[in-house]
């Protein structure tokens, strides 16, 4: 009994196409030199709008490693490349693109973590911001200023010593997965969008503290927020050449890497074990799983607690970053911008979820604001009311809406979630019939599947008012 | 020519937009109007706005954008202390400098940095006039204070509270509401039963001018006052009949006071097709000083384009006139050294001068 | 009546109809039977509107009805007993007959058919205001049946109607088949695990073997067929 | 030696008695049979023995181990595992991973164990393959391992969902109405496969059908359930031949023979 | 503190209360019905419902100097505004909702965010950033009259105004209207069908398309009317001000129970009344024994609300008036 367990098919990703070893190498090593080179000749006037697509042209090239056939070696070269020299480079020369790639992968840190909780277990959370902002205020109030007021004692006028960074990672690991628990304890017997809805709740309510109370600091949020003192690497970068202020996050730019490492592996891994059928399994029929010997609630606070715990060392990470944090940077319109990275990734796939978050962050803090910089310096006297800035928002909605549009099942769909998608484009029938109507009769009525045992909620159109299950007695 | 820029940081979009454009349209006009002196010293001005969304997080990556952008000399901004104090903090290693034409928490500057400098008064200023105008002016003695959750509504609240203490009023109750809220039902009906007899509100006029008005339709007519959060002529319209015993401080003059805030104020309108408001003007101060600034700078380095450090030390000990609010002068902090601050009365939906104070740093 | 020309049906890449035809008359019963899988449902489903076929015809009362949606064709007469029932879990019995009759305007009509529905299946009766999913099985069977017929059909299809049914009640439904056939001229189409039955009650029968018919003719003929009654009959 | 002991179980929903004061024995490596008229409450008592219901009454024991009160996925790890009326797979599971799941319950690596790949968990993984495929080639459906269980014949999605309650190595195992939707020809290759889930695998059987054929066949013993209560017991030819449950159940067809598979018992 | 100091708060909590939730309730009953019929979260409701309160609030100034009674325009501006936000509702379903139809449920729900969001621009594009207000200049006489005498007792202390009893005349009628449409019609059994199943909805005869345009379009109306309402009770509004009554309404449907018409209502008047309750309770610090309420200031109403959302959905799942059916396995 030494069989390696073999995955089945259904779940791998087909490479596309041909071998294209060498048209990745080349795409990767002219699109990185279209970034390194051409950055200075873009950085004004119009031509800056070609500094996202020179960007995004060469993370493009990752996205191929991932998708081409190519040869292995070439894969690991690409990404090595990109990882190694490329992208520490362009945050060299740029600081704000090494701003832009943390802030990229702290979300798709989130989104991963967010992965498990809707993705993998179908639990629609939309407090999720919450669990990334425990970890945040840990870190925040004892690696600052924050901490001397709190306990009153001029000592730690700089926080705690900023080594303990180290030990607060997987403290809020724990701190958030804790909180995780608590809140799922009570809440994760509810169905469908009574989750959502109390789990908005709930993000609220933890946003509300964090502006309420003192040991937050309140509305003013906390600043000078310490990071981890790493005198090697600030010698390190120092030699390559970064420039001081970017040694903080050169330094973290490391750390997020390893992070996500360690968050893919355990997505992946527990993706491909007994947990990760149970979560499907529940998740596309609560009373079937339960009957198949699935203990709901177990599982479900799994799902919720290690989705958390992600959220909650990134949290640090982030504080630490940002060196200042408010309660504003964890309203739930946040937790929906992870929600939507996660969907529009491509839920239940990694590198669908990494790329939703990328594409997203990207757009947001990149894309967007060059075009309204370009518009805004091409129209400097322009009438208040037609200001080009504002239209950021509503090019994000068109952009969200179009993407759902055009590939409803996610950039990259999992293997499993495009065969539940069942989009059916060649012959519409009149109404595509998917599995779920099949089984359940229609994805509303599939709805009723939520309950768990054998509780459901009414979903649609409330019925009668009166309590009439049962007929006339015999 | 070599390019020059300065930024505007501030909220182009989200609610807080309005201030936030009045900021940089201020600025704009601050550039247009400068622009000629620059290209015969062979520098081409031009101004970057960019979009902070009044969030902390968005702003601060707004910054490192100016930051990125060598050709950037300075930034004008921003509109929320929230956001600037993170996003200069960000911005001191690189000693890009900040004029801020509106952020008043102490924090902003109490911080020592290098590169922060602000023409506004802090709140721990306005507070406190505040306050004093409550009970010397109003002779108040039972005040309801109330704040909008934000650092900055918060912290004028606080600042004024403790001035009115001191000075030995009664806070019948000091609160928050969300600055969203624009229901203020249960608040009405807490001031219904305390019966105070003035009423400050650390907030913006957005929320102030429903506020007074839900205020005044249920025959309330206690006395508000707040800070320069309530300086928009949208506060008069938004109160509507309830435009009335309204009392705010401010640095920005009112623009009839002022001979050179009209030919701002007319050019504004010219241009941006609206009207100018208190933040436009401070806006367009701001600039000219960060603009003089960067030519004051010019002119030590030889004639050349100026490094960002000489830049911020031109800002720092730079002494700028021809502004609409007066002269400006920096302390080692960066805080305004002398200022004429204002207190304007809103009756009957007309503004007026109410009295002037003067605020002197040492 | 009805008539199927060369329809290909595909769930996406499986082609699950390959050029089928078929006709049925006014006034028939025609059996359809075959194996699992064999695409019987997929027959009555591209028939009602339910799937649209990628190429071929179905036409109905004259008139070309393929890629017509369901509603628009259910208007016509024509009803279907889907496959597992699919009564509609969160109303109560009585309004799974009313959403029964949604184009019958006439209230006393509609009335007069669910006392008509009640009489053929006195447990409907006893259960008017329980929530149609929480009937048993062989109840909610009944209760699609009575459905189906509140619009007084010209054509009923019936997928398996006597699958989860008590012999009694297989007995009675064959019965009410041949009934209204016989009473009320009503033309049906049945799909039946059943075959015997089916073919005992119907005049004419298709069988359906991986998407293709492949054998039809008169029932009786069918059912005396040797390899019909091995593969269908479990005749050994 | 009865491995299934239940005595007065009673559940009502509201006004209705469901399931009315039935005793029920299942003895060790049996095949029994639940039949009744439609709505005579056996898919409820199913689900009052798996943990579905929680009973207004009664005891239900397996081997001397009280049921009542645990939840459905405790009562699978007790040892009872089932099928449902309606088939119930994880569309987007292949049949082999529907399996696999249905094993996690015998598995005993955990969270740790998956995310650091523990042998213990490399081990149960294997284990848990081996078993699915084991129950794949044992119903008949090797050739379906890598298919989504969605796009099985019906049929075979009857069988896969009774190897998925197979792969939770059950005691005793319930199947409702395991023969709906099947022709007379499955139906023989089911009644081979349930006497071999017996007589191989030493599982016990209690199913619930409407298939006399099938019922008359293969059955050791037949309970009748009527209006919830247990109106006969008994061996296949007493019951066929109680004028009560010819009368409630069978029908005058089935006595007179005339066609149809019900009418050859 | 005195009883009588005591009974008139709670007297003027009740009554603030509920006219606060009588407009998250009309809010709310546009979630509930779009909900009920698609389970989706609709979340431009919001932007449909300040929509209304546009047109409302243009139809007003339109007919500044027309001689009309001001209530007549007032049914007026709030007829424009329910077929104004109607349409919208069901463009929007038509364009963004429609073509996913065989999607998984939560991407609509993204769709959703992205119309939200544009139309929150677009929105503001037409009002300016300035928003809109005084709308009082042109409200109807007496309109913000306070009402001091009922039936000859005084009820000053109520601080109830003209416009209040006329937006819970409103709501109680809709919903009245409503729970008749949606429970004892035949269309109303077809809406409930077709959110249960709609392809077997189709069999019945049943366009699916047409009656969820049409329940958008009842929704939007909604939401229209809710919008005109908002503007006469605040007379001030932008683009953004349907966000936070927005997400308080949909607050208010799940905890009434979604899809659940007598529950929107409900839970609409619930958060209103816990809200305005939060909001004054620090005043009864002065009872003995209650000082600590003290502590809970204004600013914790919010956390109320939703705190009040999380009790009552933990001892009834589904709400309250929602109810928890059986499945039958
Ligand atoms: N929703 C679906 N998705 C994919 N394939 C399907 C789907 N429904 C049916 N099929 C496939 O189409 C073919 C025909 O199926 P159909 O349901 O029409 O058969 P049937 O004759 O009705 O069988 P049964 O007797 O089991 O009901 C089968 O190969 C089946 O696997
Ligand atoms: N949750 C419930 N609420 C109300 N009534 C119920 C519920 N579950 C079952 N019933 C009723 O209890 C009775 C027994 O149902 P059950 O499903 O056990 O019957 P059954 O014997 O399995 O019938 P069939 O052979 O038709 O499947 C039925 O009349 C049914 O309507
Ligand atoms: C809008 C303004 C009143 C901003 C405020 N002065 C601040 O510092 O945040
Ligand atoms: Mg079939
Ligand atoms: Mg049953």
């Amino acid at each position: 009994m030494t069989t390696a367990p073999v995955r089945p098919n259904p779940l791998k990703t087909r490479p596309v196409g041909g071998d294209r070893t060498w048209l990745l190498l080349a795409y990767t090593a002219i699109s990185g030199l279209l970034l390194v080179f051409m950055r200075d000749l873009v950085a004004d006037g119009p031509m800056k709008m070609l500094q996202p697509v020179l960007f995004g042209g060469f993370l493009l090239s990752l996205l191929f490693a991932y998708q081409w056939k190519a040869a292995p070696w070439a894969k690991m070269l690409v990404f090595a490349a990109a990882i190694v020299f490329v992208l520490p480079f362009m945050g060299r020369s740029n600081t704000s693109y090494f701003d832009l790639m943390i802030q990229m992968m702290i979300f798709s840190a989130l989104a991963l973590g967010l992965n498990i909780v809707v993705g993998l277990a179908g639990l629609l959370d939309l407090g999720y911001i919450a669990f990334f902002a425990v970890g945040a205020y840990l870190w925040g109030i004892f690696g600052s200023p924050q901490f001397a007021e709190v306990t009153g004692n001029p000592a730690f006028a700089g926080g705690i010593n900023p080594a303990y960074f180290w030990l607060f990672i997987p403290l809020a690991v724990a701190a958030a997965a804790g909180v995780g628990v608590l809140i799922g304890l009570p809440v994760l017997k509810l169905k469908g969008d009574y989750l959502a809805i109390v789990t908005l709740g709930l993000g609220e309510v933890i946003r509300i503290f964090a502006n309420n109370l003192s040991v937050t600091n309140g509305p003013q949020g906390i600043d000078a927020i310490e990071s981890a003192p790493v005198p090697w690497l600030n010698s390190l970068a120092h030699t390559l050449g970064f420039a001081e202020d970017q040694y903080r996050l050169f330094f973290l730019y490391i750390l997020v890497l390893g992070v996500i490492a360690v968050t893919i592996v355990v997505n992946q891994r527990l993706d491909r074990s007994k947990i990760g059928r149970a979560w499907i399994a529940i998740r596309e029929d609560e009373v079937a799983a339960q009957a198949m010997g699935v203990p709901l609630l177990k599982t479900k606070l799994l799902a919720f607690a290690t989705g958390a715990s992600f959220a909650g060392a990134m949290g640090v990470i982030f504080a630490a970053k940002q060196a200042f944090i408010d309660p504003k940077s964890f309203d739930y319109f946040q937790s929906i911008g992870v929600m939507s990275m996660v969907i529009l990734g491509g839920m239940g796939n990694i590198p669908g979820v990494i790329l939703g978050a990328i594409v997203v962050t990207m757009l947001n803090l990149m894309v967007l604001p060059t075009l309204s910089e370009v518009l805004q310096s091409s129209f400097p006297n322009i009438n208040q009311n037609l200001d080009p800035s504002k239209y950021q928002r509503l090019i994000f909605g068109l952009v969200l809406v179009f993407m759902m549009l055009y590939r409803p099942e996610g950039l990259l769909p999992s293997e499993r979630r495009k065969h539940e998608m069942h989009s059916d484009d060649e012959h519409p029938a009149v109404d595509s019939i998917t599995t779920e109507n099949l089984n359940h009769g229609g994805e509303l009525g599939g709805h009723l599947r939520d309950g768990s045992g054998v509780e459901t909620l009414s979903p649609g159109l409330a019925t009668r008012s009166d309590n009439e299950r049962t007929g006339s007695e015999k | 020519a070599t390019v020059v820029k300065i930024a505007t940081i501030s909220p182009l979009s989200g609610s807080n937009s309005n201030l936030g454009l009045q900021i940089k349209n201020g600025a704009q006009l601050a550039v247009n109007e400068m622009k000629a002196e620059f290209a015969k010293a062979g520098m081409t001005l031009s101004l970057v706005a960019y979009d902070d969304q009044a969030d902390p997080a968005t702003g601060t990556a707004a910054a490192r954008r100016a930051g990125a952008d060598k050709a950037v000399l300075g930034v004008v901004g921003t509109l929320n202390s929230g956001v600037v104090i993170p996003a200069s903090a960000a911005m001191a290693p690189s000693h890009l400098t900040f004029v801020s034409p509106a952020n008043t928490n102490e924090k902003v500057t109490d911080r020592g940095l290098k590169n922060m400098n602000r023409i506004c008064a802090r709140d721990d200023a306005q507070g406190p006039a505040g306050a004093d105008f409550v009970m010397d002016n109003l002779k108040a003695k039972k005040v309801y204070v109330l704040n909008d959750k934000t650092p900055y509504g918060q912290g004028l609240a606080e600042q004024a509270e403790k001035q009115m203490k001191e000075k030995g009023a009664s806070i019948v109750q000091s609160e928050g509401v969300a600055a969203e809220e624009r229901d203020f039902t249960a608040i009405i009906t807490k001031i219904q039963a305390l019966k105070p007899e003035a009423i400050y509100f650390g907030g913006l006029y957005g929320q102030v001018g429903p506020f007074a008005k839900q205020l005044r339709d249920k025959g309330i007519n206690t006395p508000i006052i707040g800070g320069d959060g309530f300086d928009s002529d949208d506060l008069t319209k938004l109160a509507g009949s309830g435009a009335n015993n309204i009392y705010f401080t401010t640095v920005a003059p009112p623009v009839d006071a002022v001979p050179a805030a009209k030919n701002a104020a007319a050019a504004f309108q010219k241009t941006f097709g609206s009207e100018i408001q208190g933040f436009g003007v401070m806006g367009y101060d701001s600039a000219k000083v960060l603009l003089q600034g960067i030519l004051n700078a010019y002119k030590l380095n030889k004639n050349k384009v100026p490094t960002r450090t000489q830049v911020e030390t031109a800002v720092r000990s730079g002494t700028f006139k021809n502004l609409t609010t007066g002269e400006v002068k920096f302390d080692k902090n960066g805080d305004r050294m002398t200022a004429k601050m204002y207190v304007i009365a809103v009756k009957d939906g007309n503004r007026s001068t109410a009295g002037t104070v003067n605020v002197i740093r040492k | 009546m009805l008539e199927l020309r060369d329809i290909h049906t595909y769930y996406g890449q499986i082609h699950a109809l390959k050029g089928l035809s078929m006709n049925v008359n006014q006034g028939e019963i025609v059996a359809l039977i075959g194996g699992n899988g064999a695409g019987k449902t997929t027959t009555l489903r591209t028939i009602s509107g339910m799937m649209k076929p990628k190429q071929g015809s179905v036409s109905y009362l004259g008139q070309n009805v393929s890629g017509v949606p369901s509603h628009t064709i259910m208007g016509r007469g024509m009803s279907h007993v889907p496959e597992g029932r699919r009564i509609f879990p969160q109303l109560t019995v009585r309004e799974n007959l009313e959403v029964g009759a949604y184009t019958v305007s006439n209230k006393k009509t509609v009335e007069e058919r669910i006392q008509e529905g009640f009489a053929l299946f006195p447990r409907l009766k006893e259960r008017e205001t329980q929530l149609g999913g929480t009937m048993s099985g062989g109840e909610q069977q009944m209760l699609a049946i009575a459905r189906a017929l509140m619009v007084a059909p010209k054509l009923l299809l019936l997928d398996e109607p006597s699958m989860g049914l008590s012999p009694l009640f297989v007995e009675a439904i064959f019965d009410i088949i041949e009934r209204l056939n016989k009473e009320r001229g009503t033309t049906i189409l049945l799909v039946e695990q059943n075959a015997s039955m089916a073919l005992g009650i119907a005049q004419r029968a298709y069988v359906l073997q991986t998407g293709e018919i492949k054998l039809s003719g008169q029932a009786a003929d069918i059912a005396a067929d040797e390899t019909v009654r091995k593969a269908y009959l479990g005749d050994e | 030696m009865s491995i299934l002991d239940v005595q007065g179980l009673t559940k009502s929903f509201g006004g209705l008695t469901a399931v009315n004061d039935v005793t029920f024995q299942v003895p060790e490596r049996g095949i029994i049979s639940v039949i009744g008229p439609n709505g005579a409450g056996k898919t409820t008592f199913f689900n009052l023995i798996t943990g579905i219901y929680t009973p207004n009454k009664g005891t239900i024991q397996l081997a001397g181990k009280s049921l009542v009160g645990l939840r459905p996925d405790q009562v699978v790890d007790a040892g009872i595992s089932r099928t449902f009326q309606n088939i119930r797979l994880f569309p987007s599971m292949t049949a082999e991973e529907n399996i696999m799941l249905g094993r996690g319950v015998r598995l005993k690596s955990g969270y740790w164990d998956a995310i650091l790949r523990s042998g213990k968990f490399r081990h149960d993984e294997a284990e848990a393959l081996d078993t699915a495929r084991l129950m794949l080639d044992f119903v008949g459906l090797g050739k379906w391992r890598n298919e989504l269980s969605t796009n099985l014949p019906y049929g075979d999605q009857r069988k896969l969902e009774i190897a998925r309650a197979l792969a939770t190595t059950p005691k005793l195992i319930l199947l409702d109405e395991p023969a709906a939707g099947m022709n007379p020809r499955e139906t023989e290759d089911l009644k081979a496969l349930i006497r071999a889930i017996r007589d191989e695998l030493g599982v016990t059987v209690v199913l619930i059908e409407h298939d006399m054929r099938l019922v008359m066949t293969l059955s050791e013993n037949i309970t009748v359930l009527n209006y919830g209560s247990k109106l006969a017991e008994g061996l296949p030819h007493e019951v066929r031949n109680n004028p009560e449950v010819m009368e409630a159940y069978l029908g005058r067809g089935a006595a007179a023979g005339e066609h149809g598979k019900e009418a050859r018992l | 503190m005195d009883l009588q100091t005591i009974g008139t708060i709670l007297l003027q909590v009740a009554v603030g209360g509920l006219s606060l939730g009588v407009l998250y309730a009309i809010i709310a009953l546009g979630y509930t019905m779009v909900y009920g019929v698609l389970q989706l979260i609709n979340f431009a409701h919001s932007e449909v419902f300040i929509a209304g309160g546009i047109v409302g609030y243009f139809v007003f100034e339109a007919l500044k100097d027309a001689s009309l009674n001001g209530y007549l325009k007032l049914i007026v501006a709030c007829l424009a505004a329910m077929l104004v936000s109607g349409g919208l509702n069901v463009l929007i379903e038509r364009l963004a909702y429609r073509p996913l139809r065989g999607a998984q449920r939560l991407v609509p729900l993204i769709t959703a965010i992205g119309v939200s969001l544009v139309l929150q621009d677009s929105l503001r594009f037409l009002v300016g950033v300035r928003g809109l207000f005084d709308l009082s200049v042109n409200l109807p006489k007496g309109f913000t009259n306070s009402i001091t005498t009922f039936l000859g007792v005084n009820i000053s202390l109520l601080n109830l105004q003209v416009k209040d009893i006329i937006l819970i005349g409103v709501a109680g009628l809709m919903m009245l209207g409503l729970n008749l449409l949606v429970n004892h019609t035949r269309l109303g059994r077809a809406m409930r069908a077709v959110a249960h199943d709609r392809q077997t909805s189709g069999l019945m005869g049943i366009n699916s398309d047409s009656i969820i345009s049409l329940t958008f379009l009842i929704g939007g109306a909604l939401g229209g009317l809710g919008g005109v309402m908002f503007a006469m009770k605040y007379q001030a509004l932008n683009a953004y001000s349907g966000t936070i009554p927005g997400m308080k309404a949909f607050t208010a449907a799940v905890l009434g129970g979604i899809g659940n018409i007598p529950g929107a209502m409900l839970g609409g008047l619930v958060l209103g009344w816990v809200e305005t309750f939060l909001g004054v309770v620090s005043l009864f610090q002065g009872i003995p024994g209650l000082h600590w309420l003290g502590a809970i200031k204004a600013e914790y109403k919010d956390l109320g609300a939703f705190l009040a959302l999380i009790l009552i959905l933990f001892f009834k799942p589904a709400g309250l008036l929602g109810k928890a059916t059986t499945e039958k396995v």
